[in-house]
């Protein structure tokens, strides 16, 4: 029961922070443009009203399926996350994984859609998923280094055990692992598919990428789940640097200053092409990751 | 000068199509309100340049005008969008594209028509290759003269927009479902085979009318 | 007659799990003086035995689907004689004769496809045997070491000697495992091999390489640190032996993304696959060797299932390349779960046990501290999704790009058995990643005088650093995947089925079936303009294997001319060497 | 009247038989006596099995060495002769049943295959000089007429150039022949043996020399070998297959014996062999790898495989003396099977031409998979017989701790892999669709059937022989008791 419980509120949380902060980032956007902007609640209506179109088209079961394997791999992503830290609730069933699941997970539903992408024929919706992976592929070998970093630094790949390692602020792995935060911060907005890196799903560039069949209420699941991905990755780069938190208000504050300083990244750099994109994150992340490993692997070995 | 008594020509079939004023608005219960509430805070706008008055949808997107405070915001493609603009004057050749892009956009979906060509063909009144009056090819929602109309206008007309979905106002599609076939038959007589094809539509036909 | 002979066939198929099960004791044969072949069963063959048990008759079975090819049969059977051989060698002798009984069998066997050309089936032959012949030469100097071929830890070697024994086995086993730059009769010869013997060669055949590399270090107790001592926390030696396979596995994962044919492209991908084999096996540690292990279970598994799929695609359409196919799903959908879990497998997804591999090993190379490594390996693993999903996307989706495609029916039923079979076993290891650690890999551990890695439940794998449960995780998805479908279909409103295929976002254009609509092609060009990836697809080793070829010939060519066709040139050579040596012979003081 | 069971009727009945044939007219009753001939010898090999390995056997005729003639058969030699007669046997047969060439189903076809065997199993007995270089000239007069039988101009060509360098040889043979006479007063080896040291050293090398040119044409090595394609070309391929499978492996016998007998340090010479031996297998296997005729790259591969044997024998030690010996018995088998085969694809295709055959796997399957046998026991692949014999010469080099030779054994290996498995390739291509012009009987398979048994058997049990090359190589090396069982033990 409690676990029934917490599941749902912590999809719950990661939804409304999820259209909060969202909505937060439209607002923050259109300011710094000079706009108003569209109030902080917008990313709700728009996810509601794909959510009660009176049409949906599908392109046969695959493409029926595939956002409910995404979003089914965003509710699993969220529930392998611990949200809180020394507390029964907001754990899900992160006790029965690990970071690397959780790495993998966030992977596993963007597959699954891909799948219902190319079930629906257009060219542009596949084009789109293979820039996709392709900047995947770029960003996950800085952000694994990074995290691989931190795991070699607390010898376990427990989220839980890392969390616990970093009471206090001096303990923070932001503070005891700068380079590794330094490291993964790049590839950490370009998984949240900010920009400079967000040419995947760009509309000018290749007809709105892998969405670009999905309508009505497909639509709307694609949008939830894409808001509820960000939390769960958000939390998870908070647990593993920022100590985690202790309540919910803390988490929010945490997670808040993280997204802040990713959304003024996004703000101010303009879009790489993907082969840009990959190239950058092999010359400069993965450049600070090898500096960092030759820091904090190998010469502390050889002096020793 | 010419006195318009009766109407005559095309303009009987257009009355025919008119909705009387004072339409019954369609409330239903409290979900469906809050749903047309959801609705109108949302609207997803498919842009295409067919005409002239595209050049004024910019300045409406930008930090000038911000049509993002409405919730008024483009989309790439017509399954994402609620409202399609016709921006200007359509030529036979952007008609195709704009039924076709029109048929594909999911339910609810509203067209805007912008400027004085949508209407009665505006300054190309008498073209052999324009399109004269866009609602007897595709259900018009909101009409926005001028020639072109400034932002505001626009502004302005995705406000009355707002208004009419707020309301629960049935949409132009109702009659496009309603009347397919009057719409293909002129579509037809000016595309020729050029028509788009059937499968987009022929649903309608199944009955099922949501 | 016949039925006769397929029924024999298919029991023969099942020798190995007979074998597995029936094996208790030890065997042996004389062969010429002071050589004689003793048969064994240590916990190590063991477990590649099942995985040939496993294999072989799921293999067998499409093979014994009319008009079949009687003489394959017979070389199937020969073939599994010879790897079982190899797997209960307990001497050095079975040991090789297995090991050429497989080669040659298996070369012949090659020759049964319509495809195979020159090229192809010389480079298999000739790097098969340069494999068994290294391999002879280091069992001969073992022979001279050790004073008898039976295999065992040699203790009393000098360092010279050890180092041409791991050079000379390594190569030949790393031939096998066709790591770079020894690779390059893997993609010609898979790609062109009869549909599924392709499975059995990238299956099972392949894990002989990784078998042999496995029993080189229980050969030598401390081979990977015993010459240059330890990098970090990890042996030296195996350092190197790790970046040739990541180096191996990120080649050929981009080699795989540009291939434009099904059966190339799993050719590349079992290349690199097999890399990260070697790569676990350089850490050496126990939980990479259990990874490595591992990852031979799920690559076995996965790879043969996408062959077999592929070979039913192949059966049905008469096409193989990305382009002529498409949208097979609503034609064959029993052969579309196969791939699709096929490559979830491949891709290491949780929660199918490629996932549990690769924790493994990626656990091992954090333990060893090579982050680097770790880092390159994530990088072929990611990129790895990309032909992957080519994989799905261009025979399964996507549009119908040829007659065949257009028309297909679902694959035999000798093809959909093993398929449902794997597809089974691999749901079954997802869920309880332990079961594998536990039943399978422990045990090869054990006898390798390794620690265990243990599972408190087959529902776990845990290890010091962690670990996860399958039948949560499992759980956890498949709950949430029902309820958002169902949570979805209360949702008010019309789903619609698209009334056409065509009826897509195209800008307001209207696609027709000439619109070339199918990205299989496409996938992976765009990688080129990475300049990384796009400096690697320009490499290739083939220009330099086949500038050897043609510097034999010439060398042949050359020698040639020696045998003239004039008898006074023959004389005329008798004699002036009959006199010259006669004259060195004066000239050294002889005369 | 019994007849004695000696090693004289190896040289004698067929002697006898091939002299007598004209005075048969009537051929039904010759030709199965013909072609018998061999089998009798080899039934009387095995019967004399037993007595040779307990003890060597000496058939002494008119007076007793060191002056008179003598036969010895030993442990070696029983081998070679076997070798012969089972040889001999499975080509008259294949001959006999294949029914193809009239030239070659005639009389004199077996006459002189008979006088082949007969100078064959001489040169191998003979204890004595002056008789081996007659032998010599026996084996190669009849071997110079099998090849010129055909009448057309390849095969006399064939036969004239066999006939120019097999006098040659000789010639060379019989100059050493006289040199020893003159220098030692004695004919018969082992009394040559003994005195052997004591010939000055200049001339022991010119000996030495004369010697090797001589036997060194006929045994087809390195720089004396350049005549082999052509005669295994022009010839017959049944022919070329005895040439390939005995009369070289009979030269061979013999100039090894003659190292091991009269050097007292057969050392000196062995180095000098080894290389020449590895010289013979490494360029005919580079050589053979652009041949496009059948004929022409087998006897490219025969010279790769006579250079191994030079190679294990020239060793001395006696792992790999046994091996080679044993290769030489597997060596026959296998060539003798795949010319065998090479003479039932050229009578099907008209044509002996790679490109001429591709396909023909379809065409004549059987034939087609006995040359793939074939082509994997030569290759020394198990579980065929030349596995077997190669890991025994092999594992003599390792024990020795020499690994030169082994490197050059698995590296000739490997490029004769390149073309065998090429030919293959080709035999199964799929594109051709080859229809064979003449029909082959099925009982010509019978021969080649026996042969490919013995492979395979020889290949997974050569335990069953092991014993006798073991003792072959022993009584080829011990110089000393073959001295002590010709000339008594005071000699």
């Amino acid at each position: 029961m409690h676990a029934v419980v917490d599941s749902l509120a912590m999809i719950a949380v990661s939804y409304v922070m999820g259209f909060l902060f969202y909505g937060f980032y439209r607002q923050l956007n259109a300011r710094v443009q000079r706009r108003w902007g569209p109030s902080i609640w917008q990313n709700f209506f728009d996810n509601m009203k794909f959510f009660f179109k009176s049409e949906t088209l599908t392109h046969g079961p695959m493409f029926f399926f595939g956002p409910m394997i995404i979003m089914a791999g965003a509710f699993t992503t969220v529930l392998f996350v611990p949200f809180l830290k020394d507390s029964d609730w907001l754990q899900g069933f992160s006790q029965y994984g690990n970071l690397i699941l959780i790495i993998y997970l966030l992977v596993v539903g963007p597959l699954g859609n891909a799948l219902a992408v190319g079930s629906s024929g257009n060219p542009f919706g596949v084009m789109g998923v293979t820039r996709g992976l392709t900047r995947l592929m770029g960003l996950e070998v800085p952000f694994f280094l990074g995290l691989a970093l931190v795991m070699l630094q607390h010898e376990t790949t427990s989220v839980h055990a890392i969390m616990a390692a970093q009471d206090g602020l001096a303990n923070w792995g932001l503070v005891t692992n700068p380079i590794a935060f330094c490291v993964i911060l790049l590839p950490f907005i370009a998984s949240q598919n900010g920009s400079p890196f967000d040419v995947v799903g760009a509309p000018v560039e290749v007809y709105a990428g892998p969405r670009v069949e999905f309508g009505g209420r497909l639509l709307g699941v694609l949008m939830t789940q894409n808001m509820m991905m960000s939390i769960a990755k958000l939390v998870l780069v908070v647990d593993l640097f920022m100590g985690g938190a202790t309540n919910i208000l803390v988490l929010i504050g945490k997670a808040f200053a993280l997204f802040l300083l990713t959304t003024v990244v996004s703000m101010v750099f303009p879009r790489l092409k993907t082969e840009q994109a990959v190239d950058f994150f092999w010359k400069v992340p993965l450049g600070l990751g090898v500096l960092a490993v030759i820091l904090t692997v190998w010469l502390p070995s050889w002096s020793a | 000068m010419y006195h318009k008594t009766q109407c005559e020509g095309f303009q009987c079939e257009q009355a025919m199509l008119e909705v009387p004023d004072g339409v019954e608005a369609v409330r239903e219960g409290v979900l469906d309100r809050l749903i047309a509430w959801m609705r109108q805070k949302s609207l997803f706008v498919l842009a295409y340049g067919t005409g002239c008055g595209a050049i004024e949808m910019r300045p409406l997107m930008t930090s000038r005008f911000d049509a993002e405070r409405f919730g008024v915001i483009g989309a790439a493609t017509p399954r994402q969008a609620d409202v399609l603009i016709i921006s200007g004057y359509l030529a036979l050749k952007t008609l195709r594209r704009v039924i076709r892009s029109y048929e594909q956009m999911q339910e609810p979906k509203y067209v805007i028509a912008l400027g004085s060509c949508t209407i009665n063909g505006g300054m190309y009144w008498d073209s052999y290759n324009t399109v004269k009056q866009v609602d007897r090819y595709i259900p018009v929602d909101i009409y926005i003269n001028g020639c072109m109309p400034r932002p505001e206008a626009l502004i302005e007309g995705f406000v009355a927009l707002q208004a009419r979905i707020k309301n629960g106002e049935k949409g132009g599609y109702h009659h496009y479902r309603e009347n397919i076939d009057w719409y293909k038959a002129n579509q037809r007589k000016v595309l020729g085979d050029q028509v788009p094809p059937a499968y987009t539509y022929d649903w309608y036909h199944a009955g099922d009318v949501a | 007659m016949s039925w006769m002979l397929r029924l024999l066939f298919l029991a023969v198929s099942l020798s190995p799990a007979a074998l597995l099960m029936a094996w208790d004791a030890d065997l042996s044969w004389p062969l010429i003086e002071g050589v004689r072949l003793s048969l064994t069963l240590t916990p190590l063959a063991g477990f590649f035995l099942v995985l040939l048990a496993l294999v072989a008759p799921l293999i067998a079975l499409p093979m014994l689907r009319r008009p079949s090819d009687v003489p394959s049969l017979v070389l199937f059977v020969l073939l599994l004689i010879g790897m079982q051989l190899l797997l209960l060698a307990g001497d050095f002798v079975s040991f090789f004769i297995g090991w050429e009984v497989m080669t040659w069998s298996s070369y012949l066997l090659l020759l049964r496809s319509p495809r195979t050309d020159m090229v192809t089936s010389q480079s298999y032959i000739l790097f098969n045997l340069a494999s068994a012949f290294l391999l002879l030469a280091g069992i001969l100097v073992f022979y001279s070491v050790t004073g008898d071929f039976l295999i065992r830890a040699a203790t009393e070697v000098s360092r010279p000697q050890a180092l041409s024994l791991v050079v000379l086995f390594g190569l030949a086993f790393l031939i096998k495992a066709g790591t770079l730059p020894l690779h390059i009769w893997i993609p010609r010869s898979y790609d062109q091999a009869p549909d599924l013997f392709s499975a059995f060669l990238s299956g099972s055949i392949s894990k002989m390489g990784v078998y042999g590399l496995i029993l080189l270090l229980t050969l030598f107790p401390d081979a990977l640190t015993g010459f240059a001592g330890r990098f970090l926390n990890g042996p030296a030696v195996g350092y190197l032996l790790a970046w040739v396979g990541v180096i191996t596995s990120i080649v050929a994962t981009f080699k795989a993304i540009s291939q434009e044919d099904m059966k190339r492209l799993l050719a590349y991908s079992s290349i690199a696959q097999v890399g990260y084999i070697t790569t676990a096996i350089g850490v050496g540690s126990s939980l990479a060797l259990a990874g490595a292990l591992y990852l031979a279970l799920v690559h076995t598994l996965v790879k043969v299932l996408l062959f077999i799929s592929v070979a039913g695609i192949v059966l049905q359409t008469g096409q193989r390349r990305f382009n002529d196919l498409g949208r097979l799903i609503e034609r064959m959908p029993i052969s579309f779960f196969g791939v699709l879990i096929g490559i979830i497998g491949l891709a290491g997804m949780p929660p199918l046990p490629g996932f549990a591999a690769k924790y493994l090993v990626f656990v091992s190379l954090v333990d060893a501290r090579w982050l680097l490594l770790l880092a390159a390996m994530i990088l072929a693993s990611t990129a790895a999704f990309i032909y992957c999903y080519k994989l799905v996307y261009a025979p399964f989706l996507g549009h119908a790009n040829s007659p065949e495609a257009r028309e297909a029916r679902e694959a035999p039923w000798p093809y959909l058995v093993p398929q449902v079979i794997l597809m089974g076993l691999l749901v079954l290891f997802g869920l309880f990643p332990g079961l594998a650690i536990d039943v399978l890999i422990d045990p090869v551990l054990v006898g390798l005088q390794m620690a265990p890695i243990g599972s408190e439940s087959w529902a776990k794998l845990s290890t010091a650093y962690g670990g996860y449960d399958g039948v949560v995780l499992m759980l956890v998805f498949g709950t949430a995947f029902a309820l958002v479908t169902g949570l979805f279909l209360l949702l008010r409103g019309r789903m619609r089925r698209a009334g056409s295929p065509h009826d897509l976002s195209f800008a307001g254009e209207v696609p027709t079936a000439e619109t070339p609509l199918h990205y299989g092609a496409g996938m992976g060009r765009e990688l080129r303009r990475i300049p990384l990836v796009g400096w690697i697809l320009r490499q290739g080793t083939q220009g330099f294997y086949l500038g050897l070829a043609g510097q034999m010939r010439a060398a042949a060519a050359l020698l040639g001319t020696l045998y003239v066709g004039r008898p006074q040139t023959w004389i005329l050579i008798a004699v002036v060497v009959f006199a010259l040596s006669l004259a060195v012979q004066a000239m050294m003081g002889g005369l | 009247m019994t007849l004695p069971l000696t090693p004289v009727w190896f040289v004698a009945l067929p002697l006898l038989l091939a002299f007598a044939s004209p005075l048969w007219v009537r051929l039904r009753l010759l030709m199965p006596l013909l072609v018998g001939t061999p089998a009798a010898l080899l039934l009387l090999a095995f019967v004399l099995l037993p007595e040779v390995r307990t003890a060597p056997l000496l058939e002494t005729i008119v007076i007793a060495p060191p002056l008179g003639i003598h036969l010895q058969l030993d442990s070696a030699s029983w081998i070679l002769v076997a070798l012969i007669s089972f040889a001999g046997l499975l080509t008259n047969a294949f001959i006999w049943l294949a029914d193809g060439e009239p030239y070659l189903r005639d009389r004199r076809a077996f006459v002189f295959l008979l006088l082949l065997i007969a100078g064959c199993n001489g040169m191998v007995l003979t204890g004595d000089l002056f008789n081996l270089y007659v032998f010599l000239e026996i084996a190669g007069v009849s071997a110079y007429a099998l090849s010129a039988l055909r009448r057309d101009a390849s095969a006399l060509e064939a036969g004239l150039k066999y006939l120019i360098i097999g006098s040659v040889a000789a010639v060379f043979f019989l100059f050493s022949v006289v040199l020893v006479y003159l220098q030692t007063g004695q004919l018969n080896l082992a009394a040559i043996a003994v005195g052997f040291g004591e010939i000055p050293g200049p001339m022991q090398i010119l000996i030495g020399l004369l010697m090797l040119v001589g036997l060194g044409i006929k045994a087809e090595l390195f720089p004396f070998n350049f005549w082999v394609p052509d005669i295994y070309q022009g010839s017959h391929p049944a022919v070329a297959g005895l040439y390939s499978g005995l009369l070289v492996k009979v030269f061979l016998f013999v100039l090894f014996h003659l190292v091991f007998l009269l050097l007292a340090d057969p050392k000196v010479v062995g180095i000098w062999l080894m290389g020449l031996g590895a010289a013979t297998m490494l360029i005919a296997e580079v050589v053979a790898l652009r041949q496009e005729d059948l004929r022409r790259m087998l006897a490219y591969s025969s010279l790769g495989q006579i250079g191994l044997i030079t190679l294990a024998l020239g060793f001395g030690v006696e792992a790999t003396t046994a091996g080679g010996l044993f290769h030489m018995v597997n060596h026959t088998l296998v060539k003798l099977l795949l010319f065998l085969t090479a003479a039932v694809l050229l009578r099907s295709f008209v044509s002996a031409q790679l490109a001429d055959l591709a396909g023909a796997g379809r065409a004549r399957p059987l034939a087609a998979a006995l040359f793939v046998l074939g082509a994997l026991a030569v290759m020394g692949l198990p579980p065929l017989s030349g596995f077997a014999s190669k890991l025994w010469i092999l594992k003599g080099f390792a024990e020795a701790g020499v690994f030169w030779p082994v490197a050059l054994i698995l590296l000739a290996a490997l490029i004769e892999a390149g073309y065998y498995f090429r030919w293959i390739k080709v035999l199964y291509d799929p594109s051709v669709q080859l229809q064979a012009v003449h029909p082959v009987g099925r009982l010509a398979y019978a021969p080649m059937a026996v042969a490919a048994g013995l492979i395979i058997l020889l290949g997974v049990a050569p335990f069953l022989v092991d014993a006798l090359f073991s003792e072959g190589a022993q009584a080829l090396l011990d110089r000393g008791a073959t001295l002590t069982a010709v000339l008594g033990a005071g000699s």
